[in-house]
Order: structure tokens, then C-alpha cells, then sequence
């Protein structure tokens, strides 16, 4: 008894299964794989109560290896299975891996009306800008004129930025990290697993069969300092190897200032993730390149009642009005009349 | 002077009994028809008149005041008796307008009675009816008995002085006919009374004059020399017992928190509104203090996950919708056969194809449920047989999925959902015992470990220590569920699934004949036709005819002694709403030629109409 | 034959049908088909060439009322219907008339992707914040706490902010006028279809059966002036009956200055439609009571190709490269050889 | 002096004819098993093979290296007569690692020749594929004729100095391999060298150690004393004609682009990816030069929508999926049945339920599209037979889908999509004329008038000056097309729509019978199973059995005389890899007792199971 209740300290390996990880050689879900058999033990959660949920996709083979409680759904419906899993057992540990076409394409929907509604799940995007498992189409977070099996000559369709949608949407958690910066993934992880409603983390994940080094702008020892900006609550927009430049409010949109120019640090935004107004992650969601570097870390986390609170308290609340229903009482209940023993003609 | 003349009057008053009668209201959409019927069954059901009521109304909220496809129609049939439809053809028609009368006069008896407002019987009315000339006037209504009312210029008279403007004095002239009704059948006022002070509790002013037009209406028969026949129908000898009168739709979610209550499960229902289904959800979104949990979900795909979801977590998941939202739902119910979780699928079935005939009934989704998904994937499918029934039925889905492991669905439809008789209150220690166990020993855990005599597996909810595991849509390994792509594997899985739900054939009561244990004919009704071809078969066997009746609430799968009951039967015919679905799952599975009487027109069998296929078939002479 | 190809002069009556219109007397749905109606003639394009497409709801009825070719489809999926019509005749005017169910519920997915695609149809989304067909249950864009037939309670979902996820799309035209402003709608509409992309219309409908009243505080004479704020290109942002108040950009966010304080108009922010980049429309989504008055008028207008345009000129660069494809050299692609009469053995 | 040792040698080496071989390439999916069977695919063809093959693969994209899960198969049949099936038990397996010859021997031919690859036979790769020792070593290949060859080695040998790193050296052994084959089976390697060239014409070098490699393992053979025997499959006599080796989701890329040309209708594609539906949207993305769009909507739900869309315009409107993606048609397919578009819909089925097995075959879709969407939907169902037989059906669907404005669907498989067989070029002038006429007449237009004929109402489309009109989803006023919820004109709807479909068997081929007119036995194969029938059946007859055979290309509605053909047989059997689909519609229509044959591995049938099957049926007491 005692033993099931109080929580075992518990490690990585606690969470690895039996299964074979059946990524290719060189995948980036490794990586957050990793990551994640490295954070869950550390939120003083007892295992049990870990529930993986995921869609269709190399992305979405993630339960699998992750020994929790785990569900393997159809393409684009996590979401939708993670809600009601959570509205009936709102003290559960939902957390939905997901990928750039099962979240964004088939399962847009969802994706947008569970931000909306605040559900306390946590979500992470592989964002590998391709659809794996079906051997390579473009998905779509793939840039435009993207050359893949069904775009011989180049897509044209403009891609979503996720966030930018995500901000839309109205999530109340927001963030963004990379596979191979384990650091600041875990990091980021434990940060959404703070949160108490939505938590959308897209994570950069390279697809090395597919879409090989879609990333290295960003991930490359020489290129990554100026390609690379750090959200940092409380803290001034600074980026560069030599920290040497910044981001700054001008009129209604954001501009990169170099302090050679005589800037500092003092003339840049001061980063604040908590604001209200979505307005203001909305414009750093627009930081990327070609004319600004990629924003990395958490773009908005404001706390409101979670949708699944919501539900439990109001039917507290009725209960508390009405009393706990009686079946007999239910079935009572509207017009009714008796035929006595011996039913009389009126 | 005038009481003193209606004394003489009364007198002269004649008050007959009959033993059933069928009233249809008739009017526009705004004209409050459904609840005026709803109140006469109300009263009816209060008398202990036995009664079965058929609303029908529009696809559009409003369509334009005074055309034909803004009528709608509220049709109740009370009796002295046991009766199983709403009637075949009113005794009594009230038409508000026109149009209402043009739609529905074509189904009243010969010598019926028909109470028209004559203050909507004017040119503009009669062009959108598409009257060429005034019916009252042309001699078309010669085969019937007309009462002409001007119920508009009597209800603004009753209420002359009260304050309220035109609009809102119309708005009670359907309580000026209710009086009317009520006089005519002899039914007393007090319940609609009540309800109406209740109703408009905060607008006090309308309540009163509701009140006061009822009585008007009333009165108004009492002193004039309208009628000279005054009707009684005795209440009829029902089982004793406490009754009320329920609608399909709502003896549903009652089943549905009946079912969680004696399941020990909480009540999840994932469901986005559709015509006829929605009320359900409306329904047990009343009921959070009975721990129900309802969510509307952004469509019917969400719905069906969310409630595959929360039976991952040990809820009683539920989804319910009809026809097109079910179509969506194929593909997750598929997820729900893969992964052996319990799930309630209930489709109130409407017209189709596509969008249909939103408000109109039919049973055409049979096929649908029964093979609408991707690869072999069984799926126990079970249908009420009346408005009652939907409450027994939900109980009863409830026990095979979890008893099973496997989704089940519940074909309702429109005519049942909306459709009412009364009910006699179960008691609550009757009810079946559904208690249900999670697995939770850890030690030699296996997801998809077989019980032997279900073949179901064990049900292990997140937050059990030790019992971690992973399932999903790929095909399982046998009793570890692992991912398998092995190809022996994947055949044994196919068939399990497919012997899981074949077994339940054991677990359930024998289908029941009623008449003869062999003879000519056996007529197999299914869902909403069970009650007129119970009142064809019993009036064929008054006529001496040599017909059966059985009834199919399990359709998948039959009842283990179906295949030797209709081989005991020169000829079955099967009535059903659609061109004959359950004939071809007979006919498939037991190579037995089913006759079929098909019906789609968006309206529910007659009597009529099956006893006259029953004379057909056995004394094809005498018909012409 | 000339008769055809030369385009008569033709007025709203051109554009009724003999279908009676069956929405509810004194639905604000009226006041739409009339106004459309009005604009359609104006447009100089040949009646022949306009369809609407709608999904399910009353506001899908739509079609039915508009003497062009129609299509009612089914719940939500209008604009993927329309997405497949434009594409395989681009020279269509391809309009989509939808509700806050039909478009933000069920049709979600398809929405946004019509949007981040960019196809050139417009898309009329009326908002009556309620389902009206299915008699009054709660909408995504239904306030929280909304008591309905679903919601006896409250309901307890935020709603979506349609711009703000319209914006975080990718929309390129984004709008929202309400249904009794006629001057305004129809000068909306005309802007709409002047826009060559997606055209994405927010019109605020009154449901005056199962949600009356929704927008009373902007279309009262004595509250309208103070509760809306319109947006005019090139204009500074001031309100008011008086004209007394306007907005600026405070930091990230922007805020209400009243002239009374020493400000003046100088002093607001002058609107601009047209940035590539997509914060400040996202900002100007935010401007909604209760603590600013609401935005009407055109809230993003770039100029990008639609996705037809570049779908087509795709096809014009595969012919021009490679010639207008001929059967005979389809089917012998690939390694062929031949089968003499006589074939020998090796 | 190796070589005057190899001329001693040769003249040892007997060669010998065959007149069949098959031949199963094994390996990791890292191993190019699929190109270098697909080499030896193209050759065989290129020397008048008669051809069919079989690739299999895993769902994962790249399992891990040395396991179960992770092996990559490739199957090709060469004969010099006429074959239907990539035959049942290889002659010769070349397995590249353990896990290759554990999971692939089973399938082997007693005595049959397996060619490993030693470098990979070592404890680590064992331990992944599960052998418990060395099978090399333990004896358990000893039914066989096992060649060992350091594959790897002596490709890094060739390769010495090349200046490749290993890993792209390692990439090359397949082709170390595929030169040992074709020196065994007596074939040229220049086609293979000029495919590598172009491959890798960015990569020469790359293409120059592949070239060099395949020259080794022929040499290999031709030096060593490893076979001392050849063998010659001699050219088969295929009708005369200009020939290409395709699969079936090429075919029916292809076919679809003919039935454009051949319609006058644009080809529009929506589709969104699924295995192993992905090809044919793969393939005709390649062919905007032939006025080709593919849209590649957001699920499948766009991708059907926007292809009614495009119907609606007056385009060939067109989507594909499987078994899952279907599912989620189902509404939309409803909507094309109600607004009576014309529309094909392509079902590459794969295992399930659910997302099953998705790169195994399977035929269990067949009741799904039959009765997969609310209330009466008929829709025509179509199957081709084989690879090359997916051109023909898409001309026919499209023949069907425009004479009758209706959706239509084609089922293909799995086996057949990625199977391919060589197929005779057709001459553009021979293939059926699809012309299409619009509907341009304003005067007296009506959306719902119907050709007598075919039932079927005009196509009248966007932009046509007069023909404005609305359609949609609600039930349709017959002729007018406005919407009606009339219960009269809905049954008339219901009826017309299913005699529409039904109809369409005036207008198609009858089944045709090989064998007796009548006897003991029919084997009646449908879709892919045609060529295991075709094989079975013949060897039966040879073996002096009573056994006919048939086969359905239409599905719905069945030909004409499928009832009486049956009638004509004590017995008939149903080959099906489902639970008994066809079965079921056939003692439905036809009242008799159908006999299955079932399999559900995700495999097709061998020769050999139906071969067995009728002889236990008309022998049963030779079979124990
Ligand atoms: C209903 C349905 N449609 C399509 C598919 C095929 N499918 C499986 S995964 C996938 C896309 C995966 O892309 P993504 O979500 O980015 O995952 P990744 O493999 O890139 O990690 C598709 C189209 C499916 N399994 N089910
Ligand atoms: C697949 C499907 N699901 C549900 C419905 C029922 N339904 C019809 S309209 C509608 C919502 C309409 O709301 P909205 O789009 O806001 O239109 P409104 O009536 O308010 O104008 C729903 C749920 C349907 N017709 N089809
Ligand atoms: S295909 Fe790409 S995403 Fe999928 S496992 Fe391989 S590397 Fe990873
Ligand atoms: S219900 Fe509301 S939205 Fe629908 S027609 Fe009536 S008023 Fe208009
Ligand atoms: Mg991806
Ligand atoms: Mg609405």
C-alpha cells in the first residue's frame, strides 16, 4: 500500500522500455527522447501517473519507448484523446508528442481548439518541416519552393509559423527549443511542465533521411551565436557571439540594433513572457530569419484556470447547489402519475 | 343570458366514450404547436391514458410565416388501452393557418374533425400555401367535419385591457385551441396551469395571460353551440406502478447515468450537436451533480477520441450523434475495436444521404455502423425498440462494453428520440448490476491477456502502479500487445476480435416469438418498427391470419437461436425505414429469402401499412 | 455568342432567386445577402462566373438566396470544396459564406489552411457567436460563461479571437464589419474582392432568436460611437463621438489616450494596413472591449500570389520546359523493349 | 594464371535451362534490397521474361540495423511462359544478414540456394535476430545449398583506393550481390550500368564503385568455383509488342492521365499521403506538363472535398487513400452521391483495423466503401486485377463516373500497387473514347432532369451563361433540384439513386467463365487474387479436377449474369483476403452458400493455399 503511494525517487532508466527504438540512425527524436527520460523524473510525479499520448508519425512513435502509461493514436487526434483523457482524470500527467504533420496538418483542429480551451496538456511538436514516415512529403512547416516526393518542382505553399498560430489560437504557454541543444530542451521541459494549462513546446528536430540538416543555420558552432536569440524573462533581447547586438520595439514592430552603432544593452526590450496581451509574443514569434536570428525559448506564459479546472469546479459547484443526484430522484423527476393497484375507469 | 342559454345548451350535450383517439396540432413553426401537443399529452398521461406522440417539424428554425415547409406538427394518440404508435390517421385536426392545413389534412379520417383559425384564412395565406381558392369555401373540405374559429380575434379579445401588445397576444392563441381540446376531450386545465406559471415564473404577466386564453378556449366550447359531442377516453389499464412520460432522447441519458451509476464508472460523453441527437447532450449537461462530465467538442472526430480517451482512463466514454457525424467517427471507432476499450456509440439515425432530411427519421445507418470502418472490424450494434426502451438499451450497451472490452453502438433514430410514451419507473435495486473491475495486480501484467470466457482483456488505468503500458492503432500482439507485424499473429488477432463479438450471441435472451411457434409468416421488426408491426400483426390475427411477430433489439450479434426461429416460417418480412439492410444481413447469413416492405420517407411505418403487406402475402387474392 | 462574352449591366435583382428565404423574421442574415447582393453587380464580372460555397448552418443557407452558381456543402468543409474549385477554375469568383461553427468549429483546419495557402477566395464568416441551426448551443466564438442548451451553466471555454487566429494563419486580408452597417459592409465587401488571395470577412450577425442582443453595445445609437474604433488606412486611430480618443503605441502594446489629457490626434498611431509583417494587424485584433472599443474595417491587406496563381504558373513553367506532355510518350516512359513476332528464345 | 584456372573451371560449369525461377533479395532496409531486386526486375524483362513481383517492407522507416522489424524483402518471378503471381516458395534466397535469413527462409524451396553475406553472421547480429547460435554453423541449413560469401569484404576490396569512406564502400555490397545473380542466372549487366550511371550522374564516383562492384560479384562467379552451375530462363512468348515492367500505383497514375486525355476532362488530384496510397500522388505530381494539378490538402476530409470541388467545376476530380483515409471520406463521399458529381476515389487497401499493418496487403475495405456512409448511398465499386490492370480501371471508373454522374470507387491493394508484372504499351487510338459533354442549353435548364437512359442528370458547370443553379447536400427535388423534404419525392430519390447504380450492369462486360460452363466447382477471385486463382485453377484442371474459374473487375453493381453463372456450379468458392466480404454480398443477392476462403496476414495468396483448398473441396479424402 504504502509502497504504491509514496513516490519512488526515480531515474532515467526508469523510464525506458523493452521496445527497440525504431528511429533511423541519426534521428533527433533520440535526442528528445533523452530529454524527456531525463525530466520526468525529475517533477517528483510517481510513474504511474505519466500518461504519453500521441498521433501517427515517426514523432508520434514516442509512448512507445517511454515506459508510462501510453496511447498510440490515429493521425492528428491526440489532442482530441488527450482532453478526454484529462477531463476524466484531471490528476494525471498528459503530455502529447506530436509532429509537423500530424499536429499542423490532419490534426489542426484540434491543435487550436485545445490551445483555446486551456487544457492542461503539455504538447510537443517534432518540427522536422517534413513528413517522415510516409518517406518524405512536405509538410506544412516546409518552406515554400521545398522540393519532396510530391513537389518534384517545389511547393508552393506558404508554410505556418507554429507559434505565430499557437499565439493565435490563444495559448497561454508558448515556447520554442532544438533536439540537440539538450540544455536548454530540458530546460524548456521543465518549464512546461510547470505550466498549468496548455504547454505548447516546438521543438527543431532534424530529419537526417528526409530533410537533413534543416537546422544547421542554427546548430552549427560557427553560424549558431548570430542565428540564435534567447528569450530570457526579465532580461534585456541581447544576441551574437559577441553579444553585441539586440532586438528593440520600433513603432509597432521589432528591429535588430548592432551596438557598434552606439547601441547597448539599455535600448533593448526587456523580455516579458507574462503579458496578457498576446500582442507582444505574437511580434518575437516573428523573429526569424533571413532579418532577424531564431527565438529560442518561452514566448508567452500567462496563468488562467486550466479548461480541465474549469469543468471540475463547476461540477462541484452544482453539486454543492443541488446535492449529490440520487438516481431515484433522476428518474422521479418531471411529470408523473401513479396507476393504482386497480386502475378505475374516470 | 347568454350561461343561461349554454345551460339550455348543455343539456343537450352529448358526452361519448371512445377508446382511443388521435389529435394532430398543426400550425407555423411560432405558433408553439409542439408544446401545445406535448401539454394535451401531458394532461392525457396525468389521466392515465395510455399514448404514443409523434412531433414533426421543419429543417429550418423559422422558415417564412405561412408556407408549407414552415408547418410544424405535433401528433398524440391516447387510448384506454395498450398502444404501441402514434396513430395512423388523426380523429382531430387543429390547423393554425392554411398551410398547415394543406400539409396535414391528406392524413385525417373521413368525417375527421378539423378546428381551423379563420383569421389566418386569407389571400396572402392562402397563395404561400398554394390554395388556388379558400378551402373553407371551395367544398373541399366536404368529407370532414370543419369548426371555424377565429382563435386570433378571440384570444385578442380575452385579453383586451391586459397591456400586452398584438404580437405577444398572438402568442397565446395556441392556448385558446389547448381549451378547446381539452373541453372537447374532457381533460381538466390544472396541470397546464401549473406549468405555465411555472414556465413563466419571471414573467408573470404572460403566464396570466396564457392562463386566461386557456380558459377562454375552454369556456368558449362550454357556451357555444360548436360542438354538440363531448368525447371521454378512460384511462387505460396499464401495469400499476409510478409512470411518466418520456421521449427516446431523453430515457437515453437517463440510461446513460443509470448505467454509470450501477457501472460504479463516472459518465464521460464526447459529443458535437447534431439534429436529432443533440438534445441528449443538452439533457445530461444538466445532470453535472451527478458527476456526468459533457464536453462538445469541436466536431463529432474530437467527440468520439475525447470519449476513447477518457474510457482509456477508466470513464464510461460516450459519444452520440447521427448519420453524417457518425460517418466522421469511422475511423476512431476503429481505434476503439484495435485497442479493445469500451465506448457507447449512440447515432439517432435521420434521412439521408449527406445532409438529408435533417428532422426526418429513418434507419438507414445499419450498413453503416456495421461495416463503415477501415479492415474487419466488429463492433456489437443495439437498437431500442421504443422511446422506453432507449433507457434499458443504454444499460444494456453499457454491460457489453465493458463486460467486453469494445465499443459498442446504439442505433436510435428520430422518431423514437422525439417520440414519447409513458414509462413506468424502474426501481433502482431492479437495474442490473454492472459493476466493473480495473485490473491492478502488477505481477504478470499483460495488456492484452485473454479472459477465456469473453476473450475480453484486462482494463488498466493510467495511475495503476505497475501496470504502465502502451497501446494504439497498430495491430497488437496477442496477449503481450506489443506492435506485431507478424503475419500469423495479425490473422489469430483478426478472427479474436471477430469471435469476441460473435461470442456475445451466448450472453444474450433468445430473440422471442409472439403468435404461432411456426406458421406462414413471421414478421421481424428492428428498432422504432416494433410497435406497428405489434398493432398490424395483433389486428391480422383478429382477421384470423396465420402471421408472427419477433422483434431484434441485438443486431450484432443475432441472437444465438435466430437462424432456427425464422426457418420455422414459410416466409419472414422485414419492415424497415430503409431498402432493406437487415434483410440483407439475414438473407447473407442465413440464406433465407426475407421478404422486405421498405419505407423511406422520412416517416415511420403505419399499422396500415404493414398489415396491408401481411394481407397481401397471405391472401394475395382478396387485394387488388 | 457575343451576347454570352460581353457583360450586361446588372443589378441586385439579377442576383435573387425564387427560393423563398427561410431564416428567421428579423435574422441579421437578411441584411448580409442584401448587401452582398448590392456589391455583387458592381464588380463587373458576368453573373455566370460568380459560386458560393458554403458548409452547414443557417448562415450556409446562404447559397440558396444568391442567384450565382451555389454549392451548399457539408459541415465545415466549404473551404476545401472552394480550394479544389479555384484550383481547377481559376477564373471563378469563388465566395465562401460560413458561420462561427461552420468556420471556427468543425471547419477549423480547413480555414487555416486556406489562409496560410493563400487561395484566392473570400471567405464571408458570420458571427452570431451561437449555433443557430441546431437551435442554440454555445459557439468557439461564444463568450465564456455563455449559458445555452449545451452550457445550462455557463459554458467554460475562452473563445477564440477570430482575427488573432485568421492573423496567426498567415492571412493576407483580414477584415470585420457588422451586418446592419451596410455602408460599411458593403464597402468591406468591395474591398474583399478586390483582394487577390484569401479574403478573410468577419461580419458580427445577430441571432435574434438564440442570441439577441450580442452586439447591441456597438450598433445602439447612444453606445456605438464610443464602442467602435474604425480602421482607415493612412488615418490615425481616433474614436468617439466626439472624436476625442484615440490609440498609440505604448512598448509592445497599444493603449487608449483621451484628448481631454493634452493628447491629440498627432499623437495616435496612423493605421496602416499593408506591413509585411504581420504584429501590428495582430495588435490592432486585440483592440475589443472591454478595455478598448471594437476595431472595424480592414486589419491586414498585403499583396502576395494566390496559391492558384502559383499552382498554375507551376504548370506553365513544367510545359513550357518539358512541352505539353503526349500520351503515346507517357506510356512508353521508362525501360521498354519489344516482343518481335516470332520471339526467340535466348 | 586465375584465369586459365577459371577456363579449366567453366568448362565444368553446366548450364542449365529453366523454365521458371524465384528469386528473394533480404536484407536491412538500409540494404537497397528494393533497387537491387527491381535491377534484376528490369533486366529479366528487358530479355522477355514473363515477370511479377513482390516487395515487402517494414513500416518503420529505418528499423534498427541486424533486427526482425528492420528486414527488407523483394521477391521477383521470372519465367519463360506466361505467369500470374510472384510465385509462392523462392528457388534462391540471398539473405545479407541474420535477421534476413530468419525471418525469410521459412518461405525457401527445400533444397533452394540461400547466398549470405558471412560479414554480417557475427554474435551481435545473432543476438538481434534471435538466433541462439550460429545458423551457419548449427546445422539447421542443411535442407538447403548454402553459399557463403564475405560480401562486404570483398566489396571494401574492390573498392580499395577508391577513396570512398567505408560507409559509402558498404552501401555498394548489394551490387556485389546483384552481379553474383545475374552471372548466375545467365544475365547481361549493361542495363543495370547505364541505370547506375544516371542515378548518380551528380556522383561519378559513386556511380563508378556501384558499376565496379556489380562487375566483381560477376567475375566472382565467373572465377571461383563457388557454382557449378548456371542457369537460363529463356525468353517467354508474350503476345508481340512494345512492352515497360509497372506496378500498380503507376498504372493507375498513368490510366488516370489517359482517362483526361481521353475524357477532354483536367486532371485534378486531391490526395493526402498514406502507405500505400503516396505513390500515385508521387507520380502525378511528375506530370504538370500534361495539365495535371495535385493538391495535397491538410487531411483527407480537404483532399475528397477539394476534388467534388473540382468535379464541380468540370474537371476529372479525383482522390486517393487507404483503408484509414477512407474512412474519413466517408461524409464527403456521401455529399458526391447526393449531388450526383462524378468522382474517383482510389482505396489502395493495407492490413487494419485501425492503422494495422500499413505496407501489408489486405482486401478488407470492400464493405466499407460499399456501405460506408450514412443512409443510402450507392456508389459503383471497381477492382483491378493485377498491376498493369490498374490502368485499364481507371479508364473504366471514369467511363462510369461521367456516363453517370457518380462517384466511383477503385479498390486496389497493397500487393497490387507495389507489385509489378511487364505490360504491353496500349496504342493511344485503342483506348476507349471518354468524350464528356457539358451541359450548355439555358433553355429549360433543370440541375435534376435525367437522361432516361442512365438516370444521370447534366453536368452543367461553373461559368456556363444561364445554368445558374445550387446544389448541395439536403435531399434534392427530383428534375428541379431545389431542396425538398417531401416524403414522396425523398423515397423516389432513394430509389432513383439506387437504380442509377444498378443500372449500370446493362453496361458492362458480363462475367466470364474459364473452364466448363458449368460443373462441381467455380472459383470466383476478385481484385488482386486473380492471379493465385488463375494459377491454382489451372494446375487443378491439369491435375484432372472438375474446377472452373471467374473473375469480378465490378463489384457494384455485379455483371448481369454473375446469378445465373453461379447457378451453374454445385459449389462455389470465394478466395478473399478478409474475413468473407464478397461472400456476404453474394448469398445476400444470390441465396447461395458461398464457400470461403479466407486469409488475413498480409500476404497474398500462394498458388499452393487455393490449390489445396479445391482439392480438399472436390477430393476431400486425398487431403489429411
Ligand atoms: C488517417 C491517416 N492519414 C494518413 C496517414 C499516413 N501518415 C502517417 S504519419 C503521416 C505524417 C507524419 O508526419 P509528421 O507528423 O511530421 O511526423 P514525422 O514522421 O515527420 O515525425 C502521415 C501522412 C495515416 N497514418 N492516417
Ligand atoms: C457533420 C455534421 N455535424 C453536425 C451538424 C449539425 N450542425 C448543422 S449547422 C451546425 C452549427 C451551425 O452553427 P454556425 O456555423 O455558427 O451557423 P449558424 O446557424 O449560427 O448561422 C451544426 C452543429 C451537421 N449538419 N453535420
Ligand atoms: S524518417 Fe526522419 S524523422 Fe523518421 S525516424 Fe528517420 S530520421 Fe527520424
Ligand atoms: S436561428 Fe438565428 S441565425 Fe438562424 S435564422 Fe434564426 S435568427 Fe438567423
Ligand atoms: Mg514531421
Ligand atoms: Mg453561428
Amino acid at each position: 500500500m504504502s509502497i504504491e503511494t509514496q513516490t519512488p525517487t526515480l531515474t532515467k532508466k526508469d523510464f525506458q522500455t523493452d521496445q527497440e527504438v525504431r528511429w533511423c540512425p541519426g534521428c533527433g527524436d533520440y535526442a528528445i527522447l533523452s530529454a524527456v527520460q531525463q525530466v520526468f523524473p525529475e517533477l517528483g510525479v510517481p510513474r504511474e501517473k505519466f500518461v504519453v499520448v500521441s498521433g501517427i508519425g515517426c514523432s508520434s512513435r514516442f509512448p512507445y519507448y517511454m515506459n508510462t502509461f501510453g496511447f498510440h493514436s490515429i493521425h492528428g487526434r491526440a489532442p482530441a484523446v488527450a482532453t478526454g483523457l484529462k477531463l476524466a482524470r484531471p490528476e494525471l500527467e498528459v503530455w502529447i508528442a506530436t509532429g509537423d504533420g500530424d499536429a499542423m496538418s490532419i490534426g489542426g483542429n484540434h491543435l487550436i481548439h485545445t490551445l483555446r480551451r486551456n487544457v492542461g496538456v503539455k504538447i510537443l511538436m517534432f518540427n522536422n518541416r517534413i513528413y517522415g514516415l510516409t518517406k518524405g512529403q512536405y509538410s506544412p512547416t516546409s518552406e515554400l519552393g521545398k522540393k519532396t516526393k510530391s513537389t518534384p518542382v517545389g511547393s508552393v505553399d506558404y508554410p505556418f509559423n507554429p507559434l505565430s498560430l499557437a499565439i493565435g489560437a490563444g495559448a497561454t504557454f508558448v515556447a520554442r527549443s532544438v533536439d540537440i541543444f539538450q540544455q536548454h530542451l530540458r530546460d524548456t521541459l521543465r518549464r512546461a511542465a510547470e505550466h498549468k494549462g496548455t504547454a505548447y513546446v516546438e521543438i527543431y528536430q532534424n530529419c537526417n533521411i528526409f530533410n537533413d540538416k534543416a537546422f544547421t543555420y542554427m546548430t552549427e558552432k560557427d553560424t549558431k551565436d548570430e542565428g540564435v536569440l534567447y528569450l530570457e524573462h526579465g532580461k534585456p533581447l541581447v544576441f551574437g557571439k559577441d553579444k553585441d547586438k539586440g532586438i528593440r520595439m520600433q513603432g509597432t514592430e521589432m528591429e535588430v540594433i548592432r551596438f557598434e552603432d552606439g547601441f547597448g544593452p539599455d535600448d533593448c526590450l526587456v523580455w516579458n513572457e507574462s503579458l496578457d496581451n498576446p500582442a507582444t509574443a505574437f511580434l518575437a514569434a516573428q523573429l526569424l530569419p533571413p532579418h532577424f536570428p531564431t527565438a529560442l525559448g518561452v514566448f508567452r506564459n500567462v496563468v488562467m484556470p486550466s479548461y480541465e479546472e474549469r469543468v471540475v469546479e463547476q461540477i462541484h459547484q452544482e453539486t454543492g447547489r443541488l446535492g449529490v443526484g440520487k438516481l431515484e430522484d433522476l428518474l422521479k423527476a418531471g411529470d408523473t402519475w401513479t396507476v393504482p393497484e386497480q386502475s378505475l375507469v374516470s | 343570458m347568454s350561461t343561461t342559454v349554454a345551460e339550455n345548451e348543455r343539456r343537450e350535450i352529448v358526452t361519448e366514450k371512445l377508446d382511443e383517439v388521435v389529435i394532430r396540432f398543426a400550425g407555423d413553426s411560432g405558433d408553439g404547436m409542439q408544446m401545445t401537443g406535448t401539454q394535451f399529452t401531458n394532461t392525457s398521461a396525468l389521466l392515465g391514458n395510455d399514448l404514443s406522440t409523434l412531433p414533426d417539424f421543419p429543417a429550418e428554425i423559422r422558415a417564412p410565416a405561412g408556407t408549407l415547409p414552415g408547418v410544424s406538427a405535433f401528433q398524440v394518440r391516447i387510448a384506454d388501452y395498450d398502444i404501441h404508435t402514434p396513430g395512423d390517421a388523426p380523429d382531430v385536426l387543429v390547423a393554425m393557418n392554411p398551410a398547415a392545413l394543406k400539409k396535414e389534412l391528406r392524413d385525417l379520417k373521413p368525417n375527421g374533425i378539423v378546428i381551423v383559425n379563420t383569421d389566418e384564412f386569407n389571400q396572402r395565406n392562402f397563395a404561400r400555401a398554394g390554395y388556388a381558392s379558400n378551402p373553407l369555401e371551395d367544398g373541399s373540405l366536404s368529407r370532414f367535419r370543419v369548426f371555424q374559429v377565429a382563435l386570433t380575434t378571440m384570444t385578442r379579445r380575452t385579453l383586451e385591457g391586459s397591456g400586452l401588445d398584438n404580437k405577444s397576444m398572438d402568442r397565446c392563441k395556441n392556448m385558446f385551441a389547448l381549451g378547446m381540446c381539452y373541453w372537447l376531450f374532457s381533460r381538466p386545465m390544472e396541470n397546464t396551469i401549473k406549468y405555465l406559471e411555472k414556465q413563466f415564473a419571471r414573467k408573470p404577466q404572460i403566464a396570466e395571460a396564457n392562463v386566461k386564453v386557456l380558459k377562454a378556449g375552454w369556456n368558449f366550447c362550454d357556451i357555444t353551440e360548436l360542438f354538440h359531442h363531448r368525447y371521454e377516453i378512460p384511462a387505460a389499464t396499464l401495469e400499476p406502478g409510478l409512470y411518466r412520460n418520456i421521449t427516446g432522447n431523453t430515457a437515453l441519458a437517463l440510461g446513460l447515468i443509470a448505467a454509470s451509476r450501477r457501472s460504479g464508472l463516472s459518465l464521460f460523453l464526447g459529443a458535437y450537436p447534431i439534429t436529432p441527437a443533440s438534445d441528449v447532450l443538452h439533457e445530461l449537461s444538466q445532470y453535472k451533480n451527478y458527476g456526468v462530465t459533457t464536453f462538445q467538442a469541436e466536431d463529432e472526430i474530437a467527440a468520439v477520441c475525447s470519449a476513447v480517451g477518457a474510457s482509456f482512463g477508466g470513464a464510461l466514454g460516450v459519444t452520440v450523434s447521427s448519420g453524417p457525424g457518425i460517418a466522421l467517427k469511422a475511423e476512431a471507432m476503429g481505434l476503439a475495436v484495435m485497442t479493445e476499450l469500451p465506448l457507447i456509440v449512440c447515432d439517432i439515425q435521420r434521412g439521408g444521404p449527406s445532409t438529408g432530411l435533417p428532422t426526418k427519421t429513418e434507419q438507414a445507418d445499419l450498413l453503416q455502423v456495421m461495416f463503415g470502418r477501415n479492415s474487419e472490424s466488429p463492433i456489437p450494434v443495439l437498437a431500442p425498440s421504443s422511446p422506453k426502451d432507449c433507457f434499458d438499451i443504454a444499460l444494456e450497451a453499457t454491460r457489453i462494453a465493458t463486460r467486453y472490452m469494445t465499443p459498442v453502438v446504439v442505433l436510435s433514430d428520430g422518431y423514437i428520440a422525439n417520440g414519447s410514451e409513458p414509462w413506468k419507473l424502474p426501481q433502482v435495486e431492479d437495474l442490473p448490476d454492472l459493476r466493473v473491475e480495473f485490473h491492478t495486480e502488477a505481477e504478470g501484467f499483460r495488456p492484452y491477456a485473454r479472459n477465456p470466457e469473453t476473450l475480453s482483456r484486462p482494463w488498466a488505468i493510467p495511475g495503476t502502479p505497475g501496470l504502465e503500458h502502451r497501446i494504439g492503432g497498430l495491430e497488437k500482439e496477442n496477449v503481450t500487445g506489443n506492435v506485431s507485424y507478424d503475419p500469423v499473429n495479425h490473422e489469430n488477432m483478426v478472427h479474436l476480435r471477430a469471435e469476441k463479438v460473435a461470442r456475445i450471441a451466448e450472453d444474450i435472451p433468445n430473440v422471442q416469438v409472439f403468435g404461432d411457434l411456426e406458421g406462414e409468416l413471421l414478421v421481424l421488426g428492428w428498432g422504432s418498427t416494433a410497435g406497428a408491426v405489434t398493432g398490424a400483426v395483433n389486428s391480422a390475427r383478429q382477421q384470423g391470419l396465420s402471421v408472427s411477430r419477433a422483434h431484434l433489439r441485438h443486431l450484432n450479434p443475432f441472437p444465438k437461436n435466430l437462424g432456427e426461429v425464422l426457418a420455422r416460417y414459410d416466409k419472414v418480412l422485414v419492415p424497415e425505414m430503409n431498402l432493406g439492410q437487415l434483410a440483407l444481413l439475414l438473407r447473407a447469413r442465413y440464406l433465407k429469402d426475407i421478404l422486405s416492405l421498405t419505407k423511406v420517407k422520412g416517416l415511420p411505418f403505419t399499422r396500415q401499412e404493414i398489415l396491408q403487406k401481411i394481407q397481401q402475402i397471405l391472401e394475395p387474392k382478396h387485394v387488388h
